[in-house]
């Protein structure tokens, strides 16, 4: 069955190291072909690999879960969100590990709104003309 | 279907052991890279060799294995050394604060040469 | 709220025009990373681009339903599904268009299973040593 | 955020419009094809040369349009040409059987030649 009316674009991958990977490749073949020079292609290659790989490390729940990866394709900038029904986290949980370091290093803006419908929101901007 | 990460590792001398990577290194290929590290270490290495000049992707799964190796070679006296990383990884490490921890070598000559001192 | 338990991985785009591109181009993206030959991830992103072309044209029902398009690695093939949600067809309904023809010329299998839930179901082949 | 297709159209002579296409052409951009053809159409083209050299990407929709402006353009006693499509786009003629129903020139020169006589 249908999921809701879809005015996004939507990709889905099991919550499982191997599948971050595809994660990754499908991202970079959208983003190459929205022209995103070669540097900012692998920098929201990089974040979106960081992103899952916190979903995949961190959510806890069911390990067959989803993540679920939505892009916004503005005339602008790309707005990624990667969500992934877990428990959620907020800023002051971070530590001191890389991966949200790394992710704030390479977009534009990255901001975390978790709920309790999506677990944790790790949502990501890449400005088109952006560092 | 496609392989995302090639490793092939060897001893230099009898101290050294070198670790040549290409692909990917990420959260699903990280521990094969931990594991044929701590294979040399098993082996005699107390110094390690990294070499990342065919890797195409590296992200922090792969920069956390090597601290841990990092932490526990150094503790017995020995030292982890990256090699030839392509421009976009040596970004990462610069992005990481990494260079600071880690020695980054142009080639793997330079890197033996000063291994051997 | 998560949906079911995740172990394909699954894209879904709006069933609108401008969508269309984006399946193509993420379809790419994971074709080229798992090695295919160039021709061969041409002729992916042609099979994906006519079966999603084809749920745009044909298939009635909401305009902001959605197309899904599954994605099945194994380690000899890549297996596609594209699904509309709309009304199904089939194979006798195909008359002299030209989409499943060219389906057909580029993958090693394609196979139409509607169903009630699904609408129209384009599942396609795709062999690692393919032709 | 990017320009999928980029159109310039114009005129040879006083019969013959010149297309030249670049990027993709799909069900999101076939209208502009037909839209660029017609245009010339109403400028007295009666054939019509499409330079696909610098497409990327074309379809069933691309083929769609340009057997439709081919059907008008026969029944006036004109034709439509492609020229140097790229292997794959070449490919996609064959394969739909296409390549007998279009002439395909390697170049514009040869093709206008044609189309002069
Ligand atoms: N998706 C997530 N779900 C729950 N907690 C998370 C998530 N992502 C990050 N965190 C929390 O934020 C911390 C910092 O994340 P990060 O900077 O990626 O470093 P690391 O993953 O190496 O700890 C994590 O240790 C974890 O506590
Ligand atoms: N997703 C679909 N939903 C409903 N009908 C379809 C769908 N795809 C194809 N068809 C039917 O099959 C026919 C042949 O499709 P195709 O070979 O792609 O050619 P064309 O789209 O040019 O007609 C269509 O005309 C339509 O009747």
């Amino acid at each position: 069955m249908s999921a809701t009316a879809a005015t996004n674009i939507e990709l889905r991958i099991p919550r499982q190291p191997e599948f971050v990977r595809i994660a990754r490749w499908m991202t970079c073949g959208l983003a190459a072909r929205l022209q995103f020079p070669l540097g900012a292609v692998k920098d929201i290659e990089l974040a979106v690999g960081e992103a899952c790989t916190n979903a995949v490390e961190h959510a806890k729940g069911p390990q067959d879960e989803a993540i679920l990866i939505r892009f916004i394709v503005e005339s602008r900038r790309l707005v990624i969100e990667v969500i992934d029904y877990g428990q959620g986290f907020c800023e002051e949980d971070e530590g001191d590990g890389l991966g949200l370091v790394i992710m704030r290093s390479v977009m534009d803006h990255v901001e975390i709104c978790c709920g309790p419908d999506t677990g944790a929101c790790v949502r990501m901007v890449k400005q088109r003309d952006g560092s | 279907m496609e392989i995302p990460l090639r490793i092939e590792a060897r001893m230099e001398g009898e101290k050294v052991g070198v670790l040549s990577l290409s692909g990917e290194i990420d959260i699903a290929t990280k521990d094969q890279v931990r594991e044929a590290a701590e294979k040399l270490i098993a082996g005699g290495a107390r110094s390690l060799l990294v070499d990342l000049a065919e890797v195409e992707y590296m992200d922090s799964s792969g920069l956390g294995v090597l601290k841990g190796l990092r932490s526990q070679l150094v503790e017995a006296g020995g030292k982890v050394g990256i090699v030839s990383p392509q421009s976009y990884v040596k970004k990462l490490f610069e992005r990481s604060g990494l260079d600071q921890v880690f020695p980054i070598y142009d080639d793997l000559g330079a890197a033996l040469e000063e291994a051997g001192r």
